[in-house]
């Protein structure tokens, strides 16, 4: 088997091995979770078996859609850590079958989507990357049903949502390909050379931003967060889909155009309001599952901002916090699934010292905590310092101070969750199965040493990045004002979240004034009904435009046509009918009319 | 003196139309009527207006003959024919008004009467000018005897109902 | 391959005769099995065309019959190509109407008009003389009127005479034009017109029998109307033949025939746009889920018009590959509406839900197609939706690409909204099991064949290219002259 | 070849005068003298058509006829339709009576048109009219109805308005030419290239108008509507299918095309008087809930067709006008015969009294939705050929505004007759209707024929335009 084949197992035998599983595992769905498990580690032994020899196809399709796949050194990387993802997700799946309401589903969505996980990282066409792409929208839909019927409107906002911003990605990818003459995915043209440019790169942005979960399409992901099984969500919406997203955003950023101030404003601003849309709510949610969520989202914040830096560290960063904060995730949600398999719910006030009776899934988390809040020498911690080291550099100092911000916030809000979780009291003893604790162990372990593997990976990073001589990561850990920046950071956070527990019967309580002070308390207030939703809001403006339409534009045309008509039959009827009386004299009145008018006829001219 | 006759058959024929009360004796008689004045015609030597008077005449008999019938049927028709009756004279006024109209644009118009063409004798124009219009005569005659019959069957279907 | 085509014609519109014979002599029970083997006999036909067409071999014949008027045909990808889907997805139809349509009273006169149906748009298909373009069209039409009402309640054989009316009138007005451009140039061979700019108002003729054909806004309430038909008939109108002939008739008069003037073309896109965007407001409000159907089929109409009427490479491959798709697409949606019809008695999807785990089959069937009439990957509808938009924007018309992708939203919205109100949720009312393996069938065919012509989507790929290829030599030689 | 001629005037009559003898021996003989007495015509009309070539004549008794081309349209229209009523009346005139009486008078009617349209004689043309009427006349009242008998009354009153206009007007022209014979008129009247004779312009109106009436052509329309449905429908499908046309239309063909000099206004005239009753018979059509009057209406609306046609003035338009001819002839009178059909079954003619017939009566329907079809120009039906003609002739005219209320017309067309076929025939049955059943079979037998014509019409129309219409169009533009 040539290596250029070897390319197409990753794709091809998930799909193959979801085709087979759906209809004929139903009732077994643990054989069916050991066949998905085989065909990922047959994936990855394919990739990993390529990878030395760099193959590449280019296989002409359908005219655009060029069937292009390589496997480079950097998606060898990507493509390793995506790999443990899909290996650990199987493993606690293979464990956590029986708290899923329909698991056949669930594997057959996750072999999908792990099957366009590897298209869209090997390929080399940005229109196969985005069929990829919106192959992995659908499975994240069916994966989301796999919760059953309660999920299923989660399923269907994310669908929506999913669905709406690729198209909207998919236009700038039309304009781009105009703007670019046909260039790839390394085209490089600047955002500056035109609207036309310009317009398609916030396209493209908002689609690719979409996907890893930015403001304004990130709403989906804490209803999904609620509904979904714990296993589902760790795979696709905490760690594979950003890093897709993210993947996808470095390219947009660093390679398909270069941004002028206007376009790294429009990243900055949607940075910096994802980070704020989410961590502040966090704090005061009583929901761990929604806090996961919630957290999961304002990172992505942190990414955009870095990419959006234009320095090699930045983007360096963005990418590193992306792996790191899919590891830690997952992690946090495999052990989150244990905990309320056990507690009977994800409420905070269930799960006070839970973790105390789960020691093996505590651990886990308190693994991913610390990659969370980005101690060293974590992989969180040197993702965090590169993105801030970027700011630094590039000047954006408003950025910069945000930012920072925000991960005060953050550590106050994984404060908190600790101390709910290692909280005092709890139950008796009981781990949940080993698959379902191998699995965010393993996981717990990759966050952590992320800093370390990410140093080994440094000549790699700094070229993909851009940096023109390696020791990207290398820089991070020497002195600087940063250190103090991180510093002050870590204790700003646990102060803040000492000060608000301070005087509370328990942890889960900490934040809980903010709820109700004066602006904010309605403003969250009304966050959690909704009232801010850009999906709420736009299927209610979409409703309101088409209903106007439909019964003002489309009925109407029926309406106007009978109105016509009867008008007209009420106009003739009488005319023509009355004339028609069956009056012999009457009649013989018409023909003389009749002869008077021919004779005038004729003899009109004549005269 | 044969004009003498011809008119004296020509009165009483006419006055025999209007005073029988069996519609077949008034039909021999109109027809008769026609044939009379077709003759006074061919004695002024008016031979085509002699053959014309005999087709058109076989014809409109008819005519009258299937309206007769036809208005033995109607008595107990509503206002449908009521109004027609008012309407009727004053078409029929119109009409005449502007036949004296045109008759009297017509005498200044025609410079003269083409002459000649239809010249010969009795039996030359009957017989070999307009031999085509006796068979028409003949079928119109079929026609007004069928025609009657038909519309006479109306007495043997109530006679039979009877 | 001229009596080949001609085969394709008349083996369906000859062979139509046969069925009611067959059903005066009492043979009731044949007459479905006999049409299924017209309509095929009519598709495997098309078989060998689909080499020489790839080839890019052409072909013309022609039988003088008065004065101006001669039945002549015209053979090229476009042809072959439409012909071949239609065929096709009339073939899965006509099978499926063996489980849809048995004991319902009019067996025989439903099977023969849609054998006379599909010869129709066969004879429309390869036909090149305007007159006889007509002559099928409207025989496509009388076909349609019969077959909308052939349950027969009186307010569906008025629904029936609008649909009916509605066409009708809209083709003679194109027949107008048609004169119109005769005394213009003297012709009615579309060969013959080809590089002829058309006048205003011939257009504006030709385009209202087009637009009353396709279904386009505003002359299209008869379409949704249309769903009182049984769904194999909505089916066949809205997949494989009947709106299609508009739009086929737009490819074959304009894009490979006469010239329009550049305002009219923008006067059409926005057209095209208005109905696309109109009739998926109508569906996202509909709950009859025939309708819902109907509105989205004149949403993906106007699409597909769009493709069409911007007269770029990517923008008429994606409109030839638009009407594959949705056919396969839209035939497999209204097909699965009649399974469920058949299973709960009710087409209001207000009283539907929870289907999913009774007729699993369906579900899936159903889902597949909707996604692709949404335009999600890797189903079809994606990508020709992608080149029709790709077209607009390659024509420099952006705006009404950024419009269209808009309305694709929409058309998500309602797509997803109609599967969950059917298929999701909890059950209301009660509902049998799947239809009859044969109906199950056919609908999860349509499904595979939409999945299926995303994947391998090379293969009509390449026929529509050599087709667009075609256009440009006509558009070239046109510029040579 | 010539005597054919002959047969065809001579048959008719004959058998009339056999009927009383036949109708003693039986039923059985009346029907078999009836059909061969109308069938013969047709057969020896059909041999007649490969004979042709320039045109024939005949002399019986001394009388001269002649055929050309355009006789030969008509004669063919004439002869198919009385075949085919004849067939139908069979069956039909069962619950009338007075069989004998009733086929004696049809085929009076016949012999009265076939005359008509062989004679070379303006007078002649006249009288042999009249032959025709009177027997129509009968004939419409031949049910002995109360509305049948009004109607005949009616009928013959405003014909006895026609018949006199037009004896005035053959008394203008023999004044001015001095001869009644076609040929010889043409010569005589052939115009000098100055304006027209005002006696001429008179004898014109005269003749419009006279002709018109027997047309019913709007505003002389109005006697139609009550004469053709109340007559027996084999007599409405006679009198519409070809007594208006060859009363009306073939007279004012010979009189406007060969023999009167060409008048300019005339043409505008037609045009006018042929869209107003294209118009106004369609919308009066629209509002009928008679199965027959519906129809009757729509009878005056393709006489407007027709006579558009002809007043186009380009051979095309006279190809399309007489082609109509030849098409309305067919599908009228299937559609009045399938009319009769259903009032022989249901007695009734209300349209919103049925429902859903065609179940009961599959022939009756099939052949229904034929007419309607072929009337409203749906191809392949033969209707649309000659209204395509028709409105391709309007626009080489450069009358477009008519063209376009010809299609819209036609489209009002479509839309009543589907008013009778919604509400008479497609549908869910009326329960007061279940145990009817098909008509006679001779009776569907006659309309099986005629929609069987109306499609192969529509068809092979090239064959029926190339082999009989477009030769008389080519002799009434003047050719050869």
């Amino acid at each position: 088997m040539s290596a250029q084949s070897l390319l197409w197992i990753p794709i091809l035998v998930p799909l193959a091995v979801a085709v087979f599983v759906l209809p004929f595992f139903r009732k077994s769905p643990r054989a069916g979770a050991m066949l998905g498990l085989g065909a990922v580690v047959a994936a990855g032994l394919a990739f990993w078996t390529a990878a030395p020899w760099a193959p590449g196809v280019d296989i002409p399709w359908v005219e655009g859609f060029t069937l292009a796949f390589s496997l480079t050194g950097w998606k060898t990387f990507l493509l390793g850590f995506v790999f443990l993802f899909q290996l650990l997700a199987m493993v606690y799946t293979l464990g956590a079958t029986r708290r899923i309401a329909r698991p056949y589903l669930h594997l057959f969505a996750l072999l999908v989507a792990f099957a366009s996980t590897y298209t869209v990282i090997l390929t080399d066409s940005l229109l196969v990357l985005v069929v990829g792409w919106e192959l992995f929208l659908v499975a994240l839909y069916l994966l989301i049903h796999s919760g059953g019927v309660q999920a299923e409107a989660a399923a269907h906002k994310a669908l929506v949502i999913g669905g709406t911003s690729d198209f909207l990605m998919l236009l700038g990818l039309m304009l781009f390909s105009q703007v670019s003459q046909g260039g790839g995915m390394t085209a490089g043209v600047g955002t500056a050379s035109g609207p036309m440019a310009f317009w398609a790169f916030v396209l493209i942005f908002m689609g690719a931003g979409a996907k890893a979960g930015m403001f304004p399409f990130h709403t989906w992901i804490p209803d999904a967060a609620r509904v979904m099984p714990a296993s589902g969500f760790a795979a696709l919406p905490a760690s594979l889909e950003k890093v897709l997203g993210i993947y996808f955003l470095f390219i947009v950023t660093q390679q398909m155009f270069v941004l002028d101030a206007a376009a790294k404003t429009v990243l900055f601003l949607f940075g910096i309001a994802t980070v704020f849309v989410t961590i502040v709510p966090a704090l005061v949610e009583k929901d761990l599952r929604k806090i996961l969520a919630l957290t999961a989202i304002s990172p992505v914040g942190f990414m955009v901002c870095g990419l959006g830096v234009s320095e090699a560290a930045g983007a360096a960063g963005a990418v590193l916090y992306m792996l790191t904060h899919a590891a830690y995730k997952s992690t946090m949600f495999f052990a989150t699934g244990n905990f309320e398999e056990k507690a009977g719910g994800s409420g905070l006030e269930r799960l006070l010292g839970i973790a105390r009776s789960m020691p093996w899934s505590g651990a886990a988390f308190f693994l991913a905590f610390l990659a969370a809040i980005s101690l060293p020498p974590t992989g969180g911690f040197l993702a965090k310092e590169l993105i801030l080291e970027g700011a630094l550099h590039g000047g954006h100092i408003v950025v910069l101070a945000l930012l920072v911000v925000g991960a005060v916030l953050n550590v106050a809000v994984f404060a908190k969750v600790i101390a709910v979780l290692w909280a005092p009291g709890g139950g008796g003893r009981g781990e949940a199965p080993g698959a379902c604790v191998l699995a965010p162990l393993a996981m717990g372990i990759v966050a952590v040493l992320g800093g370390f593997l990410f140093s080994r990976a440094d000549g790699l990073i700094s070229r993909v990045a851009g940096a023109h001589e390696a020791g990207l990561t290398g820089n991070v850990w020497h002195f600087s004002i940063l250190t103090v920046v991180s510093l002050g950071i870590y204790a700003a956070g646990f102060m803040i979240y000492a000060a608000a527990r301070s005087g509370r019967p328990s942890a889960a309580e900490a934040f809980a004034p903010l709820a109700s002070s004066p602006v904010l308390g309605p403003v969250l207030g009304m966050a959690e009904a909704k009232k801010f939703d850009g999906y709420e809001i736009g299927i209610r403006v979409v409703d309101a435009v088409t209903r106007v339409v439909f019964l003002y534009c489309e009925r109407m045309v029926d309406v106007i046509g009978n109105g016509v008509i009867s008008i007209g039959r009420f106009l003739l009827r009488p005319l023509l009918g009355g004339a028609h009386n069956g009056l012999y004299g009457n009649y013989l009145c018409w023909a003389l009319a009749g002869f008077l008018v021919v004779l005038f006829l004729l003899f009109g001219s004549a005269v | 003196m044969l004009l003498w006759v011809l008119l004296g058959l020509l009165v009483l024929l006419t006055v025999g139309a209007c005073v029988f009360r069996d519609l077949l004796y008034v039909a021999v008689s109109l027809a008769l009527v026609s044939a009379v004045l077709a003759g006074i015609l061919f004695h002024y030597g008016a031979n085509i207006a002699g053959v014309f008077e005999l087709s058109v005449c076989a014809g409109l008999i008819t005519v009258l003959f299937v309206s007769t019938v036809g208005m033995t049927k109607d008595s107990d028709q509503g206002d449908e024919t009521r109004m027609g009756r008012g309407f009727i004279p004053l078409v029929l006024l119109v009409f005449i008004g502007l036949d004296v109209l045109i008759l009297r644009w017509l005498g200044s118009a025609l410079p003269s009467i083409v002459p000649g063409a239809g010249s010969g004798s009795f039996q030359n124009v009957f017989w070999n000018l307009r031999s085509a219009d006796i068979l028409g005569q003949v079928v119109l005659i079929l026609a007004g005897v069928f025609g009657i019959s038909a519309l006479f069957r109306l007495k043997v279907k109530e006679k039979k109902h009877e | 391959m001229e009596s080949q085509a001609l085969m394709v014609i008349l083996v369906p519109l000859l062979g139509s005769l046969l069925i009611p014979l067959a059903g005066w002599a009492g043979l009731r029970k044949a007459t479905g099995p006999m049409a299924v083997l017209l309509i095929g006999c009519s598709h495997l036909l098309t078989w060998p065309l689909l080499g020489p067409a790839l080839a890019g071999r052409t072909g013309e014949s022609s039988i003088p019959l008065y004065r101006w008027i001669e039945f002549s045909t015209n053979i090229d990808a476009l042809a072959v190509f439409m012909a071949f889907t239609a065929s096709l997805i009339a073939t899965l139809i006509a099978v499926y109407s063996l489980g849809y349509i048995e004991h319902t009273e009019h067996e025989p006169e439903y099977y023969f008009i849609v054998t006379l149906f599909v010869g129709a748009m066969m004879g429309l298909v390869f036909s090149r003389n305007l007159i006889f373009l007509y002559m099928f069209w409207e025989i496509s039409a009388l076909a349609c009127w019969r077959l909308i009402g052939y349950f027969r309640d009186p307010e569906y054989v008025w629904k029936a005479d609008k649909a009916f009316l509605i066409t009708f009138g809209g083709a003679v007005f194109m027949l107008l034009g048609f004169a119109l451009i005769f005394t213009q140039y003297g012709t009615f061979d579309i060969s013959e017109l080809r590089g002829k700019e058309i006048g205003t108002a011939a257009l504006v003729l030709v385009m209202a029998g087009i637009f009353s054909k396709s279904a386009t806004v505003p002359l299209h309430t008869w379409l949704p109307d249309a769903g009182v038909a049984p769904s194999t008939i909505t089916s066949l109108l809205h997949a494989a033949i009947l709106v299609k002939i508009g739009l086929y008739a737009f490819a074959r008069l304009f894009c490979n025939g006469m010239v329009i003037a550049p305002e009219a073309q923008t006067w059409l896109l926005v057209l095209a746009l208005l109905s696309a965007f109109v009739s998926a407001s109508a569906a996202l409000h509909e709950t009859n889920i025939k309708r819902l159907l109907a509105y989205s089929t004149v949403s993906q109409i106007g699409y597909t018009f769009l493709g069409l009427m911007v007269f770029t490479h990517f923008g008429y491959i994606g409109a030839l590959l638009y009407i594959m798709a949705h056919g396969f697409a839209k035939g497999g949606l209204f097909l699965c509406a009649g399974i469920i019809e058949h299973g709960t008695h009710t087409k209001d999807m207000t009283k539907m839900g929870g289907l999913f785990r009774k007729m699993p089959v369906t579900g899936v069937s159903y889902l597949i197609c909707a996604l692709s009439i949404a335009g999600i990957p890797p189903m079809a509808g994606f990508f020709s939706k992608y080149f029709v938009i790709n077209g607009l924007v390659e024509g420099g018309r952006i705006a009404i690409a950024t419009l269209a992708i808009l309305t694709a939203v929409v058309t998500l919205l309602y797509m997803l909204k109609s599967f969950r109100m059917v298929f999701l949720g909890e059950s209301r009312g009660e509902a049998h099991g799947e239809g009859s393996p044969v109906m199950v069938g056919v609908v999860a065919v349509l499904a595979v064949l939409t999945l299926a012509s995303g994947f391998l989507l090379q293969l009509p790929y390449d026929l529509v290219k050599v087709a667009d290829g075609q256009r440009l030599v006509n558009i070239v030689s046109l510029l040579w002259r | 070849m010539e005597s054919y001629i002959g047969w065809i005037l001579l048959v008719p009559p004959i058998a009339v005068l056999l009927m009383p003898w036949a109708s003693r021996l039986g039923g059985w003989a009346a029907n078999t003298l009836a059909i061969v007495a109308a069938g013969l015509p047709l057969v020896f009309t059909l041999r007649l058509i490969p004979a042709l070539g320039g045109g024939l004549t005949y002399e019986l008794f001394g009388a001269h006829f002649a055929l050309d081309s355009v006789s030969l349209l008509f004669l063919v229209v004439v002869n198919a339709v009385a075949f085919a009523c004849m067939v139908y009346a069979t069956s039909y005139v069962a619950h009338l009576g007075g069989r004998g009486k009733f086929f004696a008078l049809l085929l009076i009617m016949v012999f009265g048109l076939n005359a008509m349209l062989l004679t070379r004689d303006l007078f002649s043309l006249y009288l042999f009219l009249e032959v025709a009427s009177i027997a129509s006349y009968v004939l419409v009242a031949f049910g002995l109805e109360q509305d049948g008998i009004e109607s005949a009354v009616k009928y013959l009153l405003l014909s006895a308005v026609a018949t006199s206009l037009v004896l005035v007007g053959i008394l203008l022209v023999y004044m001015t030419a001095g001869t009644l014979e076609f040929a010889a008129l043409g010569a005589a009247l052939a115009g000098t290239g100055g304006p027209v004779p005002g006696l001429l312009l008179l004898a014109a109106a005269l003749f419009i108008a006279g002709f018109g009436l027997k047309a019913a052509v709007m505003p002389f329309h109005a006697w139609l509507p009550d004469a053709h449905p109340s007559a027996p429908a084999p007599i409405s499908a006679m009198l519409s299918g070809v007594v208006i046309k060859v009363a009306g239309i073939y007279a004012l063909v010979r009189i406007f095309f060969g023999i009167l000099p060409e008048i300019g206004e005339v043409r505008t005239v037609f045009l006018i008087l042929g869209t107003l009753s294209m118009i106004a018979g369609a919308v009066l059509a629209y509002f009928q809930s008679d199965f027959k009057r519906m129809l009757a209406y729509s009878s005056i609306s393709q006489i407007g067709y027709i006579l558009i046609g002809l007043g186009l003035g380009n051979l095309l338009g006279l190809v399309g006008a007489l082609f109509h001819v030849f098409n309305h002839a067919l599908f009228k009178s299937l559609l009045f015969l399938n009319s009769g059909a259903v009032q022989y079954r249901l007695g009734t003619r209300d349209i919103e009294q049925m429902g859903g017939l065609e179940t009961r009566m599959p022939v009756t329907g099939a052949t229904s939705v034929f007419g309607t079809l072929s009337i409203a120009g749906v191809p392949p039906f033969n209707g649309f050929w000659s209204k395509l003609f028709i409105i391709m002739g309007a626009l080489a005219a450069g009358q477009t505004a008519i063209a376009t209320l010809a299609i819209l017309v036609s489209l009002f067309t479509l839309g009543y007759f589907l008013i009778i076929q919604r509400k008479v025939f497609f549908g869910h049955l009326n329960e007061k209707w279940r145990d009817i059943r098909e008509a006679p079979a001779a009776m569907s037998l006659a309309v099986i024929l005629l929609a069987a014509a109306c499609l192969l019409t529509g068809v092979f129309f090239h064959s029926v335009t190339r082999g009989i219409v477009e030769p008389a169009a080519v002799i009434l533009m003047g050719g050869n």
